[in-house]
């Protein structure tokens, strides 16, 4: 089709931007930033609230100990885009964590340690994305609450119940190893969530991803391989399971059928903080880390306080449900500055 | 004999049921006691059943029901909580005899037997194994278990009353046993208060966790006194190597085999012992050898 | 014009379609030449969307058979259509909502590359796709603003007009549009009648579905008209034709 | 027949709404009288759906006022132009797809009883419900199977359908149709439009949204033209007004 | 509007519906039962395996361990059809507990302890519907898992941490007693599913949670009350959850914090294994049911089997996705014999 440049001529008039930053603009630019705005303020109270908080040793903790949440909300994130959830993620790392500690019992070598665990999480996940896609089951929740079930049952039974010690070096470095205060898994983090945020804005793949989630009849009808789509996805998210996995196991030298219990929760939690939707095709990497860390620092905060154990759970629940309405806020605020903005210039 | 195809399992042959909390490596050497029981008496059927917590009262209720269904002459039983005796009534009305194995349920009249440690003299032992060993002015960090679950609750209830006022609490968050958790909770101990001088828990996962906290702040192995509960295989060896200063020992496959014993007795008709304590001990470098 | 190559482009034989008690399709028969336009037409609820949803693999058939330029083809999901060169515009659009129009645009095949990976993992070449549809939808006089991200929120004509021109821009060979100017303007319909027109030109077989009897008589070459999930007759458009075709697609 | 009351049914005074960047009414004073067919034509984008949702209590204006018979109004919510006897067909239908025509037909306003109780828990009369929508439906002569349980399986026309004849049934004094024959065949469009001149006959007032000049034509008692936001002027449609209609709305 | 009966004539012609019974017809009458039909099918599987299972003690005792499970799913299933989600119940129901025991503790009152658990789980649930309203969260998602988190919190901190035994005669007949081999309980759960079934099928409020759910945005144009409609779906959710506390804590004779843990999981598995979408606007409570006994009947038997704890959750976890794929697999049937009686006659 030739392409022609008719100015637009109809249509409701739309006002230029404008170049001049205006107070409503200084305000727009901030509101903006989303839910980092709400995990700034809930940083900022932790530091008053606790001195040590903001040191650089204890934001290392910080780091270290939402690695996991983090790595699991990265790749829940893309799950939720396209209208699904992934249950199995928790026992799945309990199951990759035991079976990678087998491997290193049996042979002591790292890559085939760090290999099983990997393959561990993927194989869990390739059974989720194929099992709701073959067997064209109405929702995600079905497979993998009975993944869920299954490889917790399997990390038991492969264990015997026990924990089993030991992992190789360079495992134990990445769950626990630092530079300075900055823990490794804090880098392996970054380059996950770089990765992700790559593949969602610049390729073609994290297109579709949200145009399934977005009209999934829709993405059928314009030719995308929804199916394909959907596996990758799950996939994907027990491929990161396997490398949490790989952070639990090596923070903790061991590998345990009780590691990641209900760490499916966190994650599907950090993700909707976040503001991803469950009904598809809305969310960002960055929210889903956003929301991932308002969770680790409250925990954090709350231990630094010596808050009351009986205590703990009511203020996460007050905190994160303030938190989320700030954001609801913030979001009717930056509406208003942006007509506000455009009035003005 | 340890099923019913078993040809061994003539019609004087005895079921029994052996039902433990959750899957955690503590009942999993109690069965094992109890599976090995089974497999050299082929005069003895055992059934097992397991909750899904440490605080699942109703998963071990259903398997209390399902196992009066099935005719058991005893149960043995490690209750969730208090909670459970109702179920146990039922099964005492029905003429099984019940053991309580682990955990006691005081006050409750329809037991042949309790085989089991106290679990707040364990934490009252390890209270003042503590007071003994601190100077005054101490800091105590207590890494609690599962909030709500009696037996872990009686651990740091113990220690309290054993310490006395010997040290100053200055954090007891809750760790569902849980290694992470722990490993969570020491470190952020250990950066609110980086001089605390020890650390008690009330179950060895979180143990194991706090003493990779207390490592990686780079204190001197022993340098903070870190003293578990039910010393797990991990914590022996932490004992052994100095990073751990002690554990409350308890003795899951003795009360397994024990507590078996004690039920079949009790479901022929013998007369048992209202109570078969199983002991607690402290384990120290002194003595960690035995317990290996 | 009128095409008159003897292997029509798409051939639809005795086509038969089911939905539990309802026969929507009850044996229609239809053939599109090259370079030709064809209006389907008939009441609501006649079968037209579900004819075309066929023939796009959104459905399949019960039976009959599909033949594209003389060749039975297997039409199993939209992907297998639009590999045989078919291309629509569906009644309920098939937008989505949560993209930009440049993504709706391109949905399914984004411009992207190095073309030696495999396609999901290539590159967005956002910029272009951007541009492009920009101009493809001004020259529908269709403007849709830098400050619109998303087409949920678009008017209804806006939403249309990107439904169209994403089957319009791109090569294939046949085109169909299921009531392409139901929600359009004076001016914007005009211009879908000229694309359709082009298209025809450049020699691709078109499907239109319309209740315009207007358009119709001005671009269609033929019609086809259906009542009950039958082909009740076919008709060249014209205003002398005009009435007859009334009186089939009403039944009277 | 065009009204000749002096207060006018519906007053929009000075519209202005605006979304983001997008100024899509800047300004709009609209009448529409009882016993009047009030046409309102545009371009796609023009702002006419955002005015009728705002008339609506869809959305809220960002300034300006509504009057109905007089009195200023606050319609803040879609129950409150309700209240006020206002009842829309919106362009995207709002159908529930889930539910069966029926449902659909009675939505918000469901048969049932005793009085007495408040509304929510009231028994529905599913049978009345269910006949009197069959019934309303055949006489627009779509007819809606009993096989076919949810609307969200329906043709695009049977859809339509039910979105006006669900506004159409219940006694409201302003009738809003925000273009209601754009997925409608012939005859189908036909009993909108002969049930349009009956709404206006039982002296309601009528705002029709619509691109098909000949249907404007018709029934319209008089258009007003929007552009860009703003309405640009009125005109009593008939075939010599035609041409100065059009240039209005496409601004030449 | 006046009526008028013109005969329809044009459309897709209808076949008229078989009166002859004809194989078709009789194996579509027998599959359209739906899941139940795989609820049967696991339970004669259960009977074959395990010969106590269907003698009437032991179906009691099914029936007195599911009704919590399906007092919930009920709840849920109305929650779910509204696009929702409530994980609050759970940890409701311990709340509940705990006020009722600290409640019979202070006064010995059985109906003020009744009153107060059905209060607190009310109040749970009103904090759920008007949280997420007043606060126009994008997703009940987390206002109840902030309400999960608090009011576990509170039953801790109420409670003390310990379990308070005691309850009225009355609350533990409702929960443990039984005319013959049928629990009480079983009736309370048939009583609450019949009001649900007609409140969702013959009352205008069910009809606007469908409607609310299949169109959110249309219920609120067609002058629904959303609002009220969500507020009231989660205050009954509450007031089952207080419910389930009468029968956990009537069974156990006692209020304690670590009641229901998970329960939540459990009445959600079991509305969706139920049929019901996230997506909202589909489910019914029949099939709710029909999943609350598919998990029951489950646990039972591999309990009654002596199957190795290890291996129950495996056993769970497959059994879950058979069924659930096989009912997949009943759906298509259907409508392939469907048409096929339609062609028939
Ligand atoms: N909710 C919304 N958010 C942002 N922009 C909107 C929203 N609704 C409408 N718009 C924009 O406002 C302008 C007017 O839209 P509107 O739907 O009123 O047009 P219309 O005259 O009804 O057009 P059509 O004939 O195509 O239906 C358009 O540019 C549209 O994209
Ligand atoms: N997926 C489906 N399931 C059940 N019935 C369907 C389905 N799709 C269409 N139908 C029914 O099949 C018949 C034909 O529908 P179709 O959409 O093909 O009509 P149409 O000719 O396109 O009508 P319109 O002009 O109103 O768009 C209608 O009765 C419709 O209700
Ligand atoms: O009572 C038990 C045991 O004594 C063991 O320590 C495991 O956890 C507790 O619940
Ligand atoms: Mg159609
Ligand atoms: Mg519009």
């Amino acid at each position: 089709m030739a392409v022609s440049t008719t100015p637009p001529d109809t249509a409701a008039k739309t006002d230029p931007p404008s170049r001049r930053p205006t107070w409503p603009s200084v305000a727009l630019a901030l509101i903006r930033t989303g839910p980092v705005l709400m995990l700034v303020a809930v940083i900022a109270v932790a530091g008053t609230l606790s001195p040590v908080f903001l040191t650089t040793r204890n934001l290392g903790n910080v780091l270290a100990q939402t690695a996991v949440i983090a790595i699991l909300a990265i790749a829940q994130l893309l799950v939720i885009v396209t209208r699904g959830i992934d249950l199995s993620v928790g026992s799945t790392i309990a199951l990759a964590a035991v079976v990678g500690a087998l491997t290193f019992e049996a042979v002591a070598s790292t890559p085939l340690v760090v290999l099983a665990m990997l393959g561990t999480g993927l194989a869990v996940g390739l059974v989720n994305g194929t099992g709701l896609v073959w067997g064209r089951l109405p929702h995600p929740f079905i497979v993998t609450l009975a993944t869920l079930s299954v490889a917790h049952g399997l990390a038991l039974w492969l264990a015997g119940g026990q924990p089993h010690r030991g992992m190789p070096d360079i495992v134990q470095q990445i769950g626990g190893g630092s530079i300075g205060w900055l823990p490794y898994s804090a880098f392996l983090v970054a380059a996950l969530a770089l990765a992700v945020l790559f593949l969602t804005t610049r390729v073609v793949w994290g297109r579709w991803i949200y145009a399934v989630g977005g009209n999934p009849e829709g993405a059928r009808r314009s030719a995308i391989p929804v199916n394909g789509v959907l596996i990758s996805v799950y996939a994907l998210s027990g491929l990161f399971a396997g490398i949490a996995a790989i952070v639990t196991s090596g923070r903790l030298n061991a590998g345990s059928p009780t590691f990641g219990e209900l760490a499916e929760l966190d994650a599907i939690a950090a993700v909707v903080i976040g503001g991803a939707s469950f009904l598809g095709g809305r969310g960002t990497v960055g929210n889903a880390l956003v929301g991932a860390f308002m969770i680790g620092v409250i925990r954090n905060a709350m231990n630094l306080m010596n808050v009351d154990a009986f205590i703990q759970p009511i203020v996460i629940g007050v905190v994160i449900l303030v938190a989320v309405e700030l954001d609801v806020v913030r979001g009717a605020l930056e509406r208003r500055f942006r007509v506000m903005r455009a009035v003005q210039s | 004999g340890c099923g019913s195809d078993d040809p061994a399992a003539g019609s004087d042959s005895i079921k029994v049921g052996f039902i433990t909390k959750f899957p955690v490596d503590f009942y999993d050497t109690m069965v094992d006691a109890v599976k090995k029981y089974d497999a050299d008496h082929k005069d003895v059927e055992v059934v097992f059943g397991q909750g899904k917590s440490g605080t699942d009262d109703e998963g071990v209720i259903a398997i209390i029901e399902n196992m009066i269904t099935q005719d058991v002459k005893a149960i043995a039983v490690t209750p969730t909580s208090p909670n459970v005796q109702g179920a146990l009534d039922k099964a005492v009305k029905a003429g099984i005899k019940v053991v309580l194995v682990d955990n006691d349920i005081p006050g409750w009249k329809g037991k042949s037997s309790v085989v089991a440690t106290d679990n707040l003299a364990g934490g009252k032992l390890a209270g003042e194994w503590l007071a003994k060993k601190l100077s005054p002015g101490a800091t105590l960090a207590i890494l609690q278990g599962r909030l709500g679950n009696p037996s872990l609750d009686d651990r740091v209830k113990g220690l309290k009353q054993g310490l006395g006022t010997v040290a100053t609490i200055v954090a007891e968050p809750a760790t569902d046993c849980d290694q992470t958790k722990g490993l969570n909770a020491a470190q952020d101990i250990l950066t609110a208060n980086p001089n605390v001088t020890a650390i008690y828990g009330a179950c060895g996962p979180p143990i194991t966790g706090a003493l990779q906290a207390v490592k990686a702040a780079n204190k001197k192995p022993g340098a903070i006194t870190v003293v578990g509960f039910d010393a797990s295989p991990d914590e022996l060896t932490a004992i052994a190597s100095g990073e751990q200063a002690a554990s409350v020992a308890q003795f899951p496959a003795k009360m397994g085999s024990l507590g078996i014993e004690t039920a079949v007795a009790a479901a022929r008709g013998e007369q048992v012992a209202a109570t078969v304590d199983t002991g607690t001990e402290m384990v120290t470098k002194d003595n960690v050898s035995q317990f290996k | 014009m009128t095409a008159t190559d003897r292997v029509p482009a798409l051939r639809v034989v005795d086509a038969v379609k089911r939905f539990g008690l309802v026969v929507a399709l009850d044996g229609v028969d239809l053939e599109v030449h090259h370079g030709e336009v064809l209006a389907l037409l008939g009441d609501n609820g006649a079968g037209k969307s579900t004819l075309i949803k066929c023939i796009s693999g959104v459905h399949r058939l019960d039976s009959g058979r599909i033949e594209i330029d003389g060749t039975p083809v297997d039409l199993h999901s939209p992907a297998a259509a639009r590999a045989h060169g078919i291309e629509t515009v569906y009644q309920d659009l098939a937008l989505f909502d949560n993209l930009d129009p440049a993504a709706n645009f391109y949905a399914g095949r984004e411009a992207a590359g190095p073309r030696w990976l495999p396609r999901g993992l290539r590159v967005l070449r956002r910029r272009a796709m951007a541009e492009a549809t920009a101009d493809v939808l001004s020259r529908l006089q269709v403007q849709v603003h830098a400050g619109q991200s998303t087409v949920g929120l678009l008017s209804g004509g806006q939403r249309q007009a990107i439904a169209v021109a994403r089957a319009a821009a791109f090569d294939s060979r046949i085109v169909i549009l299921d009531e392409p100017t139901a929600a359009l303007g004076l001016r914007e319909s005009r211009r879908v009648l000229d694309l359709i027109v082009r298209l025809r030109d450049e020699g691709r077989a078109v499907i239109v579905i319309s209740h315009a009897m207007d358009h119709v008589i001005e671009i269609a070459d033929r019609a086809a008209v259906m009542r009950r999930g039958r082909k009740v007759g076919e008709e060249v458009p014209n205003p002398e034709t005009r009435q007859r075709i009334v009186s089939l697609i009403v039944g009277a």
